[in-house]
């Protein structure tokens, strides 16, 4: 097997949870969403309309930056990321302040979660620190109850240990995979929230020499132009 | 909500000139890094020691606020975030938040832009989908949660107008009539129309009158909006004017590095802001767009 | 409110083909006589023979509107106005309203523009100031007098969003990527954000993809929200493309004539319309700008 | 004195109501109100921003027609036009219906009555058919009753043979002065609603020869290329 960087596994990831959307938004400092989005339309999904919301050149809205909230608004975004400096076991996200610690803010958290088709969380830091029992600001919560008008909600929770698939009906994540070099057992010692785990879970699919040689070729050429530092540095110029 | 000036537009000598005109206490409606900040104003700002000014970032900021509130020009933010996108942390912002010495009233993006177009279209509210169930409600006592009046058992979030006493921003030209041209970059025109006064400065003049011409009028901001503008070449440095000049990311890098201390901040304003010397502008290329 | 459209947009042969896009009953969102109506496809439906369709005018019709209800094509108009501007009352709308053969909804302008504003953001309803004690309130059960909720005392319209099922305008210029340039006509991009699907003819093709180029970008409507599109060459005309070809008012004054009454109406539509050749467009030069 | 038009007297007496307005805007099918307008700019008002709806060439609204609107709620329009059908003595208009008959409808009437900062009321046709005592259908009303929030109402009513103006505390027109060749019984026989008569009713000053110098020239060359027919009609190239 070839060997590869982390950030490629994480965006394998990303592009496989893509599956049939046909619009994702993809919003600032993130690379890794980035390049899974790139890798999917590049795999399996051509017709996959890409926005990012902070590109350089050519950048695609042309109402201002009011635009990706509207488009989400009118049902047209199918697929969005968001992080976290907390996220707990309700996929409630917080981006405001813990511990005494102020991050930058909510940005359009608590609009987007409700209003694109779903959302992948992804935070490469995996600790009880951000897998937090319970966060301490909601900035977005990860459900909503009955008769509070809600499109969409979380679909994944994805960290640089392992990936959560989200249980709607049950509002628990599920451990659905373990990053290679990882254990199950690791995975629950460094989460703050309670989970289920599926039966199947399994070590996560590493990359294939052709996900490998696609980011490593035309998606590195869409993530150079806008994520020139994570460019260069997972993808050195050879 | 008070009338709005529909006067003709000033010509103002420089930044210096604009700064003169942002009052101590004003509440300066502001685009975020990416969308032309008229940096040269906010160094302006900084030498004339403009105190308590209020930022309502559209619909977040960077660097314009942090070096402001790092600088003591600052006593309230409201924004839906404050940061350096790629460079990380906007240290000025975290510790004075962190050490309680700013108020800030936390929104989400889609809420400003909601506020600032209620002001454009002149009514007191807006409603906006979402955010019921964050904590950000609680915060906001402006902000209210009804029954949707036009369907049963529909909470809806109602969002009160905001109108800045100044839009302060950068933008590629000015003409003679006094008209601004700022492209794609439309939440531009949102917070002119929704504020009292608006100012800009420019990098280049054109001559007459862009509204005569087909292809620049979808991007100009009628002058109508415009209080005053002002020359300032590459005066978003360092961040960019499409198809002008690019973002300097190594800037920023430096930035987000000396500002993590008190001291090191200092020594940035030292010789970035208070030995003003524009040649230290060193913006890459234009992307070719 | 139903999720909107964001597949890639289709390329079609021409008007005719655009029209057969669009089914008997749609409720169709189009721009005033100022704006770029796609009058190609106003003809194309005519021949094809569409019926019991619903018109949208934002904020007001003119030709396009009293063609399509004088050929029968439409059982429904909302719309603020319908008028031939200088060139007089539309009169095929006149009679059929005088006649009671067509339900009209009277609006005023900037209600259109909120309702579909409303659905571009994706909320139910937004206020309007205004209005009160005017009877077009009493006539419009949808429409809603409410007491602000964010003050007392203070009776406020809120207007429920509109989204049409197809939005149908011409613009000069559509790209390789399907994206079309609207200018400094921004209600054409409100109309097709609202709407769940949108079609545009338009005059020339661009190569490549016009969100490359910073000057055009501002002008133009994402395909995001372009359903399909199809070259019309002088496809505004009598009407006008800023830019392109001027208003025909000499055409605008012989419709006038002729469709005062239903036959000289129906002898205009076999020369104009039935017996189809561009050749007779007769538009004049363009203004310069 | 000078031969004048009848369309240059109620241009002259439109001027003479511009005042201090510093943004006035007018609407479709306007040319006498146009007129005025760039008159008063001429003469007095140098500074005066004219926007005119459907400027055919450097058109000044870039965000499309809701632009208008959005102006006039800001509060950045100080003056307006509008017509009627009919209008009442409460200074109601009626662009919707009347004695069977279809008009266009309502435009932005119910609106911009509201918002801008004044409404100028012309109508050429001066009869007991469209100076009515009740109008048949409110497309906005003239005054609001307190605690409907509204900037600004009507100013004036100028009509082919008189001019009224609006008194707003008492609700009623005041006739200020009649037209060159009418009389102030023939305005009171065909008007269709009650006013008072101001004391200092007079003729109606016609145009001076600067006022008509001006109409002739600058005023003429903005019109012609906004309102061709009229401006062939009423100022014959020479």
């Amino acid at each position: 097997m070839e060997p590869y960087a982390r950030e490629e596994l994480l965006a394998c990831c990303i592009a496989r949870l893509i599956r049939d959307a046909r619009h994702v938004a993809v919003g600032a400092a993130s690379p890794i969403p980035a390049t899974g989005v790139f890798l999917s339309k590049a795999l399996n999904n051509k017709k996959l309309r890409i926005s990012l919301l902070h590109k350089r050149q050519g950048n695609a809205f042309t109402e201002g930056s009011r635009e990706l909230f509207d488009l989400a608004g009118q049902g047209r975004i199918d697929l969005f990321f968001l992080g976290g400096a907390q996220i707990d076991g309700e996929a409630n996200i917080n981006l405001v302040r813990a511990e005494g610690k102020r991050f930058p803010g909510s940005f359009g958290s608590a609009f987007m979660y409700f209003a694109a088709g779903r959302t992948i969380l992804f935070r490469e830091e995996h600790s009880k620190r951000v897998l937090a029992p319970k966060v301490d600001f909601i900035s977005a919560p990860g459900w909503s109850p009955p008769g509070v008008e809600r499109r969409g909600g979380p679909q994944a929770l994805l960290t640089g240990k392992a990936l959560f698939v989200w249980q709607k009906d049950k509002r628990r994540f599920r451990l659905e995979s373990v990053h290679p070099g990882h254990t199950v057992r690791e995975i629950r010692e460094q989460t703050g929230f309670d989970y289920d785990v599926a039966p199947e879970c399994a070590v996560t699919a590493a990359p294939s020499a052709e996900e490998l040689r696609l980011m490593r070729n035309e998606v590195r050429t869409e993530i150079l132009a806008n994520y020139p530092e994570f460019a260069a540095r997972v993808w050195p110029s050879s | 909500m008070k009338a709005l000036s529909s006067n003709s537009t000033s010509f103002l000598s420089d930044a210096d000139a604009v700064a003169a005109q942002i009052p101590d206490g004003a509440f300066l409606g502001l685009p975020p890094d990416y969308s032309m900040p008229s940096m040269a104003v906010v160094h302006a700002l900084i030498r004339r020691k403009a105190r308590n000014l209020k930022l309502l970032g559209v619909p977040v900021l960077g660097l314009s606020a942090d070096l402001l509130i790092g600088a003591g020009c600052v006593a309230e933010v409201e924004s839906s975030a404050v940061s350096l996108g790629e460079a990380g942390l906007a240290p000025r912002f975290t510790e004075a938040v962190e050490k309680n010495l700013l108020k800030v009233k936390d929104a989400t993006c889609p809420a400003i832009h909601t506020a600032l177009q209620a002001t454009e279209k002149g009514v007191p509210f807006m409603p906006l989908r979402g955010v019921i169930g964050s904590d950000l409600v609680a915060l906001r006592p402006d902000w209210k949660i009804i029954e949707n009046p036009l369907k049963e058992k529909d909470p809806i979030l109602l969002i009160p107008a905001i109108q800045p006493d100044i839009a302060l921003f950068h933008a590629r030209w000015a003409d003679e009539a006094g008209n601004v041209w700022i492209g794609r970059r439309k939440e531009l025109a949102t917070i002119a129309h929704a504020s009292r006064t608006c100012y800009v400065t420019y990098e280049e003049q054109r001559p007459g009158d862009m509204l005569e011409d087909e292809l620049l009028a979808p991007g100009v901001l009628n002058s109508v909006y415009v209080s005053g503008v002002a020359q300032a070449k590459r005066g978003a440095w360092p961040l960019s004017v499409a198809g002008v000049y690019g973002i300097d990311d190594a800037h920023l890098s430096l930035y987000a590095k000396a500002a993590k201390t008190k001291q090191g901040f200092q020594r940035y304003l030292e010789e970035y802001v208070w030995n003003h010397t524009p040649e230290k502008n060193s913006s890459p290329a234009a992307s070719r767009a």
